[in-house]
């Protein structure tokens, strides 16, 4: 059988003051519908076993989860090789509410960065207010990443997950590198 | 009016340059005129130049609500070329183009006007294409302009980064007589020029009515009282909505700001202006040896004459890729002006539905080089009731879609 | 560098999420308008000096289009609401109305 | 001479020596010197030159308005012109050279135009090098060009060694500098709880206090500023950034802070300059005041300084700027600098008060304590000297100049009294007030700059304010960061303002031009802006020529306009010109201030943004393969796709023409990824994708495919590609490459802001696959080879789609052709992408496969007569101009664009309608060209009657082949047309169908 292959083949890169690395395949999908409705819901969180998440916030369970991504769209996350049956059962539980779930997992990548410094490098990019006061564990952001669009949040206190369009994440990978390049400590978050 | 030459420098050096009058007068407006021009800017102050000198016409009055030339002519990147596409572009700016050409001695005031020439950038297929399609039509349309390759482009400006950045150089439309010219000077020539003439540059004097009857205009209300006239021309960029609605009509108009900015001057480095549209910037080297660079419009309506920092980036990154040397040079100011834009990018010069009230409008971000020829079409459609030069450029082409685009990049496909 | 509120997904943003979208509550006009209804549809525009109702999407947020109301003299953000509406909504009036006495809306003289 | 003291430099580290060069000559300094100091330590007081007459030129200043002092450092990667010395750091081996002169700075021939100063009074150059019209661009503005400038450019050859970045910062308070009034607001603002940022540009806190001294709340300035400092870095809501400027501030609050981070030491790792983008809830200036320099004749010869700058020199950095100073002034501060240089050791012959004689203030007694001779009423009335100052000829105020004595001295520090730093507050739309008893321009906290919510978002704090004492400033200060705290929303408790000990001080006097009747010689010596020659004579010609506006005058006399942004020059040029109008200067008005502060490097606005991530490169899942396998990339969009897979000794052309002639013959594999691919489902579905084609979408049965076109609302042709029928609510519509965000974003407007009550959900599925078109006589053979599909005529007919797998992959097959072969475009995971284009190659290696790229695409597509997106569109261009009526529905009574082809032009028969175009002789029509009917139109233009739209050579056909819209044209088919070349050359051609190639459509039907 032939290999996959994730947009960077998880790339990473420790030469800065942050790690930065590419995760590999993760699996997503998107899911926009009525999220008042409960077949929606319970479709999401019945197929992920993570309860739906509040308006800018993210519920993760390792590498499954479910983003609120607008007020009719959530991203679901699950294990790469789930995602079909993850579908399966998405469509089951959504029976003929009217909704539209589609595997997205190869349209995106994801990376992480990591250490004491994320904050900084993450702000060097991004127009958001990342001080720990600012921008918590639990809270999902989409934005622009310089000059690309991009979403984040944190998966513990000091690593950034980073979702953003396959084609892009040479770019974005790029960017972090830069942005972390040595002597560029800023030490503004306390 | 004494003529200015370098002998009359050296006279009034000897008496210390106590002789000089001054460039215009500074009268209180008469009681009527045959015709008044709203807005003494570029534009406003050429059309009353042409009305006097083609037609004539010289009872007439330029009242400014600030000062002469205070808006969008005193705040652009004054380049000046006419190598458009569509017929009806090519052919009112390169009229203005060419009398640029003998401005300075038609006015007997320096305008600089410096024929360095411009290169517009191919950074794509799709501009090659589109540069090449130009060249083509310029030819018929009495505009000389050239495809040129990149070597050819580097040899006119060797401070540019053929290889980069992210769209290598394929080549460029070359004018050779396009340029630059000092912008305020354009506006105190032609005042000065007017003035001579009997006409009354009258500035600090807003409008604030359109005097009508039965549908024919008789005469503007202003912060220094009440003007009559047979004839009047609107010509205020960026402003026009206001007036319009004074006058009571609308215009496919809206208002965003435009920003410009330049470096500290350093000795010449660059002799033509280099337009890059695919990175959206826009560079030459003034005379006093500043790097002037356009940038882009805002999105969203605005007053201000401030626009968003973010333009200033975008356009600062592209221009340090494109030409590296800017990187280690420093922003000494930037600004920004109204700039007026219409549902196609095109101007507006045009009767209204009013009896006797013109609109010069929607020049969006090609103002300045536009200025003499848009007065000279402007001046024969106020004094003849067409010209045709403004024929193309009428409001009814919004109605019957009949449009001038010149943004004709309907953007990348394939 | 304006600041706008997303209405959708409760983010207050710079500039840079966001796209400009002109004018808001345009009545569209299709097949078998007049000529003029079609015209003042496609390009006549409002260009207030002062309170202007707009357009806005969060494009690189949520997505989401929005309505904002805003003086273009000052910039000041009277606030956004909802872009699925054919009238701005009351308590957007009445703020305007309080910063600017006798605004009407879409008043052309 | 000026030298180094052996006292004073608080500053300093004597301890540390460095060396660096001034124009080749190595020079020694300490560790904390400016440049500046270090260049005075070594009697080195003429710096450069003039911009327009070329005058020998010293500092004048010590901070950030310095307009004389400018030099080129560094070399290579690391050159930069036009660097201020009074801000520049000294480091090890730091190069430096001065500008704007030849051969050298001591001797400069440019200096000529000094002595023809008289015949170059403002705006000369507007009244001559008229005649003869051809002179202006070949003879005087290349010497204008070459005499003007300051620094050289730096070499096109060498990139920027350096780099950038920006940063995102958001406070409550943000705190514009970091004197005491600065650093007192921010404790003030910190105290609430409030998160506060203060930005210092120089390397130090304290400001003029720590130089001024005084004593506050009991303590010295300097002790003060220790434990203030201490204070706040002890605070975790505080953060300060000396080096760090606020160079803008930007409507909502945006405000730029500009940090200079490895100026000061080049060796240091990480980038030079930081960015910051700083988001304020309030944003309070306390930026100080500059002092300003009195207009006197000669008051620009080097050694004549600002008396504040005397004193800065003297006690900062233990520098003398000459060993006998007088000092000039109308004001009371200026005593401070005389009793600072007594105290130092030095001489100070008198001081010239030109206030008329009256009670003496406190500073004006400890002078004459200390045996000051002090004249008031008096005046100079000009300076002795060129390169340097040996004296001063002094004269009464009140008089015409008529000298009464001359003085010998090396030196004048000179104050004309403090104007405020109100240039922040300025720039998003703050106002200003006139401050009779200060003589200055002062914020009107009436009209501050308007935020957000529309309440005023700037504060001005201390000396920027207007105060001039120490106790005024401090508790300015206090009450100032007390109430943005609160404004931010912080109601926490409010800090008290510190006490300082008084001093009575004697108000000072406003003096313009000195002597008050200085006549014309003494007044076109009299320098208002140094570095751009304005004198006061020039601002009075202004006048007189009625440049009565403030923005005139500067724009005619450049006033203001120099490097220095007229820090110094602007309020002494705005009183001459309103002296010459009789009329108050607050009537006069003042320019605007425009950002920034001081100029800012243009890598810091680019940041990261060069080189790799200048701009993003979107890459297909096969981007590699293609770039180890020839591909000469073209930019779509942000994407790169081949251009063509260039073999070793081939030419670009070459490869293009072997990809189309094989893709016919054989098998072509095109990368087809790009191309938009967007999910609409729901109820609606059908209803919607009816509105927004001009084609009826609903009707289409599940299984099949059918090309589609997509007006513009103002009708014009944006996008077209081919719609598959998923299911009875799913459809995937496919775009081009440059339409899929565009497009997909169209999608949203409308169905966001039109139909909302529509049910229907998009998705941009694009990026989840990697899509191939296999495209040729083999391709079916190829798929067969593959194997798990059925891919037979019978089985899987023309504009069919169908779900399965092929060689083990998971696929979805379209069977479509854009090429007129026999063709499957087969979409893949994306992850699947790079080893199912592996297997078709490896599965076509037998029958011919070869990849082919964008060109070739194209002429395939031209050989069949098929529009491209972008070629035969322009946005000017409507479906019914390319004779695609078939695919606009008749029965539809509605869909975008509808209505707008309905208008007089759009349906007017003049329109120009496509056609094929074939060279009579078989050459290829240059692409672009225009065809030229009879005559010339009103304007003299050549009458246009068509224009080619693409043209390609086509290898299959041995021929030139092109599409082009022509007047009449598909009633005019066989008639011959001319096409003029830029060459020169005119091209006959003959008007055709456009399907060139196959036109049964017999290939694809196999």
């Amino acid at each position: 059988m032939f290999n996959l292959i994730s947009a960077l083949d998880k790339a990473t890169d420790n030469s800065g003051i942050a790690k930065i690395e590419e995760i590999g395949l993760q699996g997503m999908i998107t899911l926009r519908g009525d999220l008042s409705k409960a077949a929606v819901k319970n479709a999401t969180t019945s197929a992920t076993g993570v309860k739906i998440p509040a308006q800018g916030q993210a519920n993760h369970n390792g590498a499954s989860g479910i983003c609120w991504m607008s007020t009719d769209e959530l991203l679901v996350l699950c294990p790469y090789d789930q995602v079909a049956d993850t579908l399966v059962k998405m469509h089951t539980g959504l029976g003929k509410a009217h909704a539209l779930a589609v595997d997205v997992s190869d349209a995106r990548a994801c990376l992480r960065v990591s250490g004491p410094y994320a904050r900084e490098v993450m702000a060097k990019l991004a127009p958001v207010d990342l001080s720990p006061d600012a921008f918590k564990l639990g809270m999902f952001r989409r934005t622009r990443m310089a000059q690309v669009a991009a979403a984040f949040w944190m998966v513990d206190d000091t690593t950034f997950q980073i979702v953003c369009f396959r084609s892009n994440a040479q770019y974005v990978l790029d960017l972090l590198k830069v942005a972390a390049q040595n002597g560029s400590e800023v030490g503004f978050f306390k | 009016m004494k003529r200015y030459s370098a002998f009359a420098i050296a006279r009034e050096a000897i008496r210390y340059h106590s002789g000089w009058e001054r460039a215009w007068r500074a009268p209180e407006p008469k009681a009527k005129y045959d015709a008044i021009i709203i807005g003494a800017g570029g534009h406003g102050l050429a059309t009353a130049y042409y009305l006097g000198k083609n037609f004539g016409i010289t009872n007439v009055a330029i009242v400014e609500k600030g000062w002469l030339g205070g808006g969008n002519t005193g705040r652009n990147t004054t380049i000046i070329r006419s190598n458009y596409l569509q017929d009806p572009s090519a052919a009112i700016y390169e009229k203005s183009r060419s009398l640029y050409e003998t401005m300075s001695q038609d006015l007997n005031y320096n305008v600089m006007f410096s024929p360095r020439g411009v290169i517009m950038l191919a950074q794509t297929q799709h501009e090659v294409r589109g540069y090449q399609r130009t060249a083509h039509a310029n030819a018929l349309q009495g505009v000389p302009t050239e495809w040129i390759n990149p070597q050819r482009v580097k040899e006119l400006c060797p401070i540019i980064n053929l290889e980069g950045p992210r769209y290598p150089v394929l080549g460029g439309l070359w004018q050779a007589r396009g340029g630059t010219a000092r912008h305020d000077a354009v506006a105190w020539g032609y005042a000065r020029a007017c003035s001579d003439m009997g006409m009354d540059v009258i500035q600090q004097c807003e409008v604030t009515n359109i005097r009508r009857e039965g549908g024919k205009v008789v005469g503007v209300d202003t912060t220094k009282g009440a003007i009559d006239c047979d004839k009047l021309g609107i010509v205020v960029a960026g402003h026009s909505g206001d007036l319009a609605n004074m006058a009571g009509f609308r215009l496919p108009l809206e208002s965003v700001a435009l920003q410009a900015l330049v470096s500290e001057p350093i000795k010449p480095a660059m002799d033509v202006v280099i337009m890059a549209n695919t990175v959206h910037g826009y560079l030459s080297q003034s005379d006093k040896g500043e790097m002037v660079i356009g940038g882009g419009t805002d999105g969203y309506n605005n007053y201000t004459q401030r626009g968003s920092f973010h333009h200033v980036e975008e356009t600062v990154r592209a221009l340090n890729e494109t030409f590296p040397m800017l990187s280690r040079l420093k922003m000494l100011r930037q600004w920004g002006g109204i700039v007026d834009v219409t549902g196609d990018r095109s101007p507006i010069l045009s009767k209204t539905p009013v009896d006797g009230v013109f609109i010069n409008c929607g020049w969006g971000t090609g103002g300045f080089k536009a200025i003499p020829g848009s007065g000279w079409a402007m001046a024969e459609l106020m004094a003849k009731g067409s010209s045709p030069l403004t024929d193309a450029f009428g409001m009814e082409r919004f109605i019957e879609g009949r449009f001038i685009d010149e943004s004709v990049a309907a953007g990348v496909a394939h | 560098m304006l600041v706008l509120e997303c209405p959708c997904c409760g983010i207050t943003a710079e500039e840079t999420e966001f796209h400009a979208g002109g004018e808001a509550h345009l009545k569209r006009f299709g097949p078998e308008s007049s000529n003029e209804d079609f015209e003042n549809y496609m390009f006549m525009r409002q260009n207030p000096k002062g309170v202007h109702l707009e357009r806005w999407r969060h494009n690189n947020g949520c997505g989401k289009w929005f309505h904002a109301a805003r003086c273009t003299m000052t910039l000041e953000v009277f606030g956004t609401y909802s872009a699925q509406t054919y009238e701005p909504p009351k308590e957007i009036c009445d703020i305007i109305s309080a910063k600017r006495p006798g605004w009407l809306r879409g008043a052309f003289s | 001479m000026s030298t180094r003291l052996a006292t004073g430099g608080r500053l300093l580290n004597k301890s540390r020596v460095l060396s660096f060069s001034f124009n080749g000559t190595t020079l020694k300094g300490f560790e904390g010197d400016t440049l500046a100091s270090a260049l005075l330590a070594n009697d080195q007081v003429l710096m450069g030159r003039s911009f327009k007459y070329h005058r020998p030129r010293g500092v004048v200043a010590s901070g950030s308005e310095e307009p004389n002092g400018l030099v080129q450092m560094g070399e290579g990667g690391k050159f930069e012109p036009n660097q201020r010395v009074t801000t520049t750091e000294l480091f090890e081996g730091l190069k430096a050279k001065s500008q704007n002169h030849w051969p050298s700075l001591e001797y400069d021939v440019g200096a000529l135009n000094a002595k023809l100063s008289r015949f170059m009074p403002a705006g000369f150059y507007y009244k001559m090098f008229i005649h003869p019209r051809s002179f202006w661009k070949h003879v005087y503005e290349p010497i204008i060009r070459h005499a003007a400038g300051l620094g050289a450019a730096p070499k096109a050859t060498d990139r920027d060694a350096d780099t950038y970045e920006h940063f995102y910062a958001f406070c409550d308070v943000l705190v514009v500098g970091g004197g005491i009034a600065g650093l007192q607001a921010a404790k003030a603002a910190a105290a609430s709880g409030a998160k506060v940022i203060v930005a210092e540009q120089t390397a130090h806190l304290g400001g003029r206090a720590v130089v001024d001294g005084g004593v506050i709340d009991g303590q010295s300035a300097e002790d003060f500023v220790t434990a203030i400092t201490a204070e706040l870095e002890a605070m975790d809501n505080v953060t300060i950034r000396t080096r760090m400027m606020g160079a803008g501030v930007y409507d909502h609050g945006y405000v730029l802070g500009y940090e200079r981070l490895t100026d000061h030491a080049p060796e240091m790792a990480g980038p030079r300059h930081r960015l910051w983008r700083i988001r304020a809830a309030q944003t309070i200036t306390a930026t100080g005041a500059i002092e300003r320099p009195l207009s006197f004749a000669g008051n620009d010869v080097p050694g004549v300084m600002l008396a504040s700058a005397i004193r800065d020199y003297a006690v900062n950095y233990g520098v003398s700027s000459g060993d006998r100073t007088v000092v000039v002034t109308n004001n009371d501060d200026a005593y401070r600098t005389a009793i600072a240089l007594k105290h130092a050791g030095l001489d100070v012959p008198a001081i010239i008060d030109a206030r008329p004689a009256g009670d003496d203030s406190d500073l004006m007694a400890q002078a004459k304590a200390l045996g000051i001779r002090i004249m008031m009423g008096h005046g100079i009335s000009s300076v002795k000297g060129g390169k340097r100052v040996n004296g001063v000829e002094i004269c009464a105020q009140a008089g015409e100049g008529a000298v009464l004595e001359e003085i010998a001295c090396d030196a004048v520090a000179m104050s004309g009294g403090w104007s405020p730093v109100v240039h922040l507050w300025s720039h998003c739309g703050g106002k200003l007030t006139w401050d009779e008893s200060q003589a200055s321009f002062r914020p009107d906290p009436n009209r501050p700059p308007l935020g957000d919510k529309g309440q005023g978002f700037v504060s001005v704090a201390g000396a920027a304010n207007g105060e001039t004492t120490l106790n005024a400033i401090l508790n300015d200060a206090n009450v100032c960061g007390n109430a943005a705290a609160k404004t931010a929303g912080f109601k926490g408790k409010v800090a008290k303002a510190p006490i300082a000990q008084k001093t009575t001080e004697r108000a000072m006097l406003p003096v313009w031009l000195m002597p008050q009747g200085a006549g014309y010689k003494l007044r076109s010596k009299a320098w208002l802006d140094y570095q751009n020659d304005v004198k006061v004579s020039d601002v009075q010609l202004a006048a007189q020529e009625g440049f009565t506006s403030v923005e005139h005058a500067k724009r005619y006399t450049t006033l203001g306009m120099a490097t220095d942004q007229g820090k110094l020059s602007n309020i002494n040029g705005l009183a001459i010109l309103s002296d010459s109008l009789n009329q108050p200067i607050p009537q006069t008005g003042t320019t605007t201030f425009r950002p920034p502060y001081t100029p800012i490097s243009m890598g810091s606005i680019g940041g990261e943004a060069r080189g790799d991530v200048f701009q993003p490169i979107r890459r297909t899942p096969m981007y590699d393969w293609h770039e180890a396998n020839g591909a000469d990339w073209e930019p779509v969009g942000q994407w790169r796709r081949p251009y063509a897979y260039v073999q070793s000794g081939e030419t670009v052309h070459e490869a293009v023409m072997r990809e189309t002639k094989n893709t016919r013959e054989n098998l072509g594999l095109l990368d087809a990824s790009t191309l938009g691919k967007i999910i609409v489902k729901g109820p609606d579905a059908g209803k919607f994708l009816d509105m927004l084609y001009t084609n009826m979408m609903s009707s289409l049965k599940v299984g099949k495919c059918r090309y589609g076109l997509m007006c513009s609302e103002n009708g014009f042709l944006i996008d077209d590609g081919v719609v598959a029928r998923i299911d009875d609510e799913t459809f995937l519509c496919h775009t081009t490459t440059g339409g899929a965000e565009t497009i997909h974003g169209h999608m949203e407007e409308w169905l966001q802001t039109e139909w909302w009550d529509w049910n229907v959900y998009v998705a941009n599925a694009t990026e989840q696959y990697a899509q191939v078109a296999v495209v040729g006589p083999n391709a079916r053979k190829a798929l067969e080879v593959l194997g798990g599909m059925d891919v037979s005529a019978d089985a899987f007919g023309f504009m069919e789609w169908q779900d399965g797998t092929l060689g083990g992959f998971d696929v979805r097959a379209y069977r479509i052709s854009f090429s007129g072969e026999l063709s499957y475009e087969i979409a893949v995971p994306a992850s699947q992408g790079q080893a199912f284009w592996d297997a078709l190659m490896a599965v076509g290696a037998d029958l011919g496969v070869m990849p082919y790229g964008t060109e070739c695409l194209h002429i395939l597509r031209a050989e069949k007569g098929f529009i491209m997106i972008g070629d035969e569109t322009d946005g000017t261009v409507i479906p019914q101009d390319l004779g695609l009526n078939w695919a606009i529905s008749k029965k539809k009574t509605d869909f975008l664009g509808k209505r707008a082809q309905e208008r007089e032009h759009m349906v007017n028969n003049e329109r120009w309608k496509l056609v094929g175009l074939e060279t009579v002789d078989g050459t290829t029509l240059p692409g672009g060209a225009y065809a030229v009917g009879e005559g010339t139109n009103a304007n003299g233009q050549r009458v246009m009657i068509g224009r080619v739209t693409s043209s390609y050579h086509s290898p299959n056909l041995a021929r030139g082949i092109a599409m082009g819209l022509v007047l009449h044209g598909p009633d005019r088919m066989g008639e011959i047309i001319t096409f003029p070349g830029t060459d020169g050359k005119d091209y006959e051609a003959r008007i055709v169908s456009a399907v060139f190639y196959d036109p049964e459509g017999e290939k694809p039907n196999v």
